[in-house]
């Protein structure tokens, strides 16, 4: 069991993140839901990339006597985690930019007030 | 090496890195003079359009291509994003290169009015590059990325009408819906990631096993690219975006939906192509599971597209309805050939769906055309208030009955092909199916008769009095789609063997795609 | 956002230039040292909120348009590019490092094993860290000064 | 509100199928830190600094063996810039 708790942390970070998506009424409780499960994930490729006891996979003044490839993570984990952490940020800024036009033209941001689309 | 031959190796990374590069330049461009933006994207389509042509008459005659980026050979283990452009990804990047110039032909006239518009141009051309990098990948972490960009600038496109609040509801719902189904197609890369070590395509598809993870993986693939193509019941967003979207942008979107319906082809016919026969519990194998799956969803797609599409009075918001049913005609030629697999009518339902996935194109994009050429002059967007608009405008009813006819699947158009060949090999599986189907394509012409009456004929309307045809620009960008329209129906066979026969063949056959990388070694 | 008092500026003032110089420097090592043109740049992009923070968004949009940063982030783009582009040139392949192993800028091959830090390696690497940071710096700013500037405005309900 | 509650309904639905899900493929990952296959990275690890010649595996992953993704990872960004200031075009004082 211990040696699944970071990816339990990182089912628990999906479902908290999923709740607020699905049952908060508030847009920026949305948005917030949105970067946990992001994190979430972000979280979940980190875990899958490492090994026990090893080092970053950089070579500047890396301990003597490591030996490579045994001893360093995985680094294709760690590039894609980048990608997504550029990736989330860019959707937050624009999430965040429909929600302050919204607020300004409805004056709210509850989802049940703002729904003039029919379903 | 002559010229052509360096121009045709490396056409696959030119064909991405031209709207690209030109999206980049945009703002510096429309610094210089306003209308050169609308030169230059146009000219740097057309110059991806030629690439895309000199590509296809190669694929086309000797098979799959492959381009990797950063080095010149193949070596195992695959650590470098490669390209693998087979015939259904350039027939798909045909599709997509024609809808993009069409579009710009059309806001041309159409967007001349308003502001922020070299914005507008950087994000259709990255919208643009974003569907053709999804339709050449041959590496699944690249194809999440091409998702997420097709995500977040058709957000921003959708939105660009700020002062319409509508706008704003339907770009927030498509971008929270996209983003949840991204990261969960980021969860699913993870999870294959975990088990194989590998982001290649190819050879996750060898290396598939076929375990409990691989089935969650398959489910989150296909829920979230089945949304991302607009498949009941996950279609809510598709008729708020498509109608509140400014129609030459819907026309861009479109080819984003229809590579995400690529994704979807790839992931079952590719991915999972080695696995597709495996038993699950109880002898079912697993195409048959996937392919009842899809039928259902496909019939409930139909079915509430064309009856939501029946009380809306909302001009744009009705074609977004039938632009479900449409996608559900094509799940359902999918679903078809994937629960008949290895039957002879399976390969013609295949057909049927890839035709089909044409012709949606086509008509849809002219109707929302048509839509848009409608609001441009009378800046309206309910049928009761328009009515006989076809005195003024008499090429843009023409337009419209074209693309009603060949929407319902009337000869001697479009439509009639690819959904006689959907209802032909539908009824060898199942005939209560087939005539569903069809019932719902009468329905589809009783709408649009309705729409027809309602708007174009009738009496005119005191405040319609002084409504002109519309533009030049639009005229032309509907007329190409009308001929088009009216030459894959009268052609049919042509458009199929060059085109057609080979895309389905190249997905039927994953055995070559993976030998293409793996066995090129 | 309205203006902050003379002690928030002050130290703003302080801290803007270090916060600037330590994200230069994570761009700058980023193919030796943890970090990169992504990491870097959000820095120095948060050493310019940090300002747009203390002094209003007023006085830091009459200073620095937002055009011209969205130039800048262009730029950067296509600086990342043609390094892409020039690598088809030069090593007849896209994304091609023709840099690495060539003895030019940046051409030094580093001894395998651990190794001390040698400015002078990674072919494109760098330069495409650089592009980077320049696009990152650009484009964070400029998401957060256009926000923070609407809503200063009035009729958005401040 | 009947349509409310429906749409409730339909989302514990969701919810708990997504749930079940992700709970039932943590476990089938391989443990935290003992890995399984890992031959695409050892490759990478092996040759970072022969073929790149740098000294950072991450960023040779995510420029050079990878730089087609971080290309349209700066396209991303590129485009939520371009989004963001369109939606902001009319803001005036």
């Amino acid at each position: 069991m211990i040696e699944f708790i970071p990816f339990i942390a990182v089912v628990v970070m999906v479902f908290i993140g999923l709740y607020a998506v699905m049952f908060r009424r508030n847009l920026i409780k949305i948005v917030i839901g949105i970067t946990i499960i992001e994190s979430g994930i972000n979280l979940f490729l980190i875990t899958l990339g490492y090994r026990e006891g090893g080092v970053a996979p950089i070579y500047t003044g890396l301990p003597p006597g490591t030996a490579y490839p045994e001893q360093m993570v995985l680094p294709v984990p760690q590039a894609l985690t980048l990608t997504s952490i550029v990736i989330g940020v860019a959707v937050l800024a624009l999430m965040l930019s429909l929600v302050m036009h919204i607020y300004r033209k409805y004056g709210t941001l509850d989802v049940r007030k703002i729904r003039r689309l029919k379903e | 090496m002559t010229l052509e031959e360096t121009l045709l190796q490396h056409s696959p990374a030119l064909i991405i890195a031209i709207p690209l590069l030109s999206a980049f330049l945009m703002p510096l461009v429309s610094r210089i003079h306003a209308k050169l933006r609308n030169v230059f994207a146009l000219v740097m389509l057309g110059l991806t359009g030629c690439f895309i042509w000199l590509l296809a008459t190669d694929v086309l005659a000797s098979g799959p291509r492959v381009y990797i980026f950063g080095a010149k050979n193949l070596t195992l283990p695959l650590v470098r994003i490669l390209f693998e452009v087979d015939s259904i990804g350039i027939f798909m990047a045909i599709i997509t290169i024609m809808l993009a110039i069409i579009a710009v032909i059309y806001s041309w006239s159409f967007m001349n009015e308003q502001d922020g518009l070299d914005k507008y141009y950087t994000l259709l051309l990255l919208v643009v590059t974003s569907a053709l990098g999804m339709e050449f990948t041959g590496d699944i972490f690249n194809f999440f990325v091409f998702l997420e960009i097709s995500c977040i600038a058709s957000c921003a496109l959708i939105a660009f009408w700020v002062e319409e609040g509508e706008a704003l509801e339907a770009a927030f719902k498509y971008i929270v819906v996209s983003a949840i189904g991204a990261l969960f197609v980021l969860f699913a890369i993870g999870l294959l990631y975990a088990q194989y070590d590998a982001l290649n395509i190819a050879t996750l598809a060898q290396a598939l096993q076929y375990t409990f993870l691989d089935k969650i993986v398959l489910i989150l693939l296909l829920v979230v690219l089945g949304m991302k193509a607009g498949l009941a019941p996950m279609h809510m967003w598709l008729p708020d975006a498509y109608g509140r979207a400014p129609p030459s942008v819907t026309l861009i979107i479109i080819s984003a939906t229809l590579a995400s319906f690529y994704g979807v082809l790839r992931v079952i016919f590719t991915l999972y192509g080695n696995v597709l026969t495996t038993s699950m519990r109880f002898d079912f194998p697993l195409h048959v599971i996937i392919g009842w799956v899809l039928i259902v969803l496909a019939i409930v797609s139909i079915l509430i597209g064309v009856i939501m599409a029946l009380i809306q009075s909302d001009l744009m918001r009705l074609i977004g309805y039938t632009a479900v049913a449409e996608v559900g005609y094509m799940f359902l030629a999918i679903g078809t050939t994937v629960a008949a697999l290895g039957a002879p009518y399976a390969t013609v339902a295949l057909q049927g769906g890839i035709l089909h996935l044409l012709n949606d194109a086509i008509d849809i994009g002219l109707l929302f055309l048509v839509a848009g050429a409608i609001y441009y002059v009378t800046k309206k967007r309910s049928l009761d208030d328009i009515s006989g608009l076809a005195r003024t405008m008499k090429y843009t009813t023409v337009f419209f009955i074209v693309a009603l006819l060949a929407v319902a699947g009337m000869p001697p158009l479009n439509g009639f092909t690819s959904k006689f060949l959907i209802y032909e090999s539908v009824y060898q599986l199942n005939p209560i199916l087939s005539i569903v189907a069809i019932l719902c394509s009468i329905l589809m012409l009783a709408i649009f008769i309705k729409v027809l009456y309602a708007a174009f004929l009738g009496p005119e309307l005191p405040a319609l009095k002084d409504v002109k045809e519309a533009p030049k620009s639009m005229l032309l960008a509907m007329g190409l789609l009308a001929s088009l329209a009216i030459l894959i129906g009268l052609f049919p066979n042509l458009f199929i063997d060059t085109l057609v026969k080979p895309a389905a063949d190249a997905l039927l056959n994953h055995a070559q795609y993976i030998t293409m990388v793996i066995g090129g070694v | 956002m309205t203006e902050m008092t003379k002690i928030v500026k002050t130290i703003a003032n302080i801290l803007f230039p270090f916060t600037v110089l330590f994200g230069l420097y994570i761009i700058a090592h980023g193919h030796l040292t943890p970090g990169g043109g992504f990491q870097g740049g959000a820095v120095v992009a948060s050493g310019c909120a940090l300002l747009l923070v203390a002094y209003s968004s007023r006085w830091v949009f009459k200073r620095i348009k937002e055009k011209r940063l969205a130039t800048f982030e262009s730029i950067g783009a296509i600086g990342f590019i043609t390094v892409a582009l020039l690598g088809l040139v030069f090593s007849m392949v896209f994304f091609g490092n023709f840099l690495a192993g060539s003895n030019l800028l940046f051409g030094t091959t580093p001894a395998t094993g651990s190794t001390l830090a040698d400015f002078n390696t990674g072919g494109v690497l760098p330069l495409m860290n650089f592009a980077v940071g320049v696009k990152v710096i650009a484009g964070l700013f400029v998401i957060v000064l256009v926000m923070a500037y609407a809503s200063s405005v009035k009729e958005w309900g401040q | 509100m009947n349509s409310m509650e429906k749409r409730t309904i339909a989302a514990v639905l969701a919810f708990s199928i997504v749930a079940v899900f992700f709970f039932f493929s943590i476990f089938l990952i391989h443990p935290f830190g003992d890995l399984g296959q890992v031959q695409m990275d050892n490759h990478i690890i092996a040759n970072t600094q022969n073929e790149t010649g740098t000294n950072n595996g991450v960023t040779a992953v995510v420029f050079d063996y990878r730089g087609f993704d971080t290309l349209g990872e700066a396209t991303i960004l590129f485009s939520a810039v371009a989004g963001v200031i369109m939606i902001f075009r009319r803001v005036k004082e």
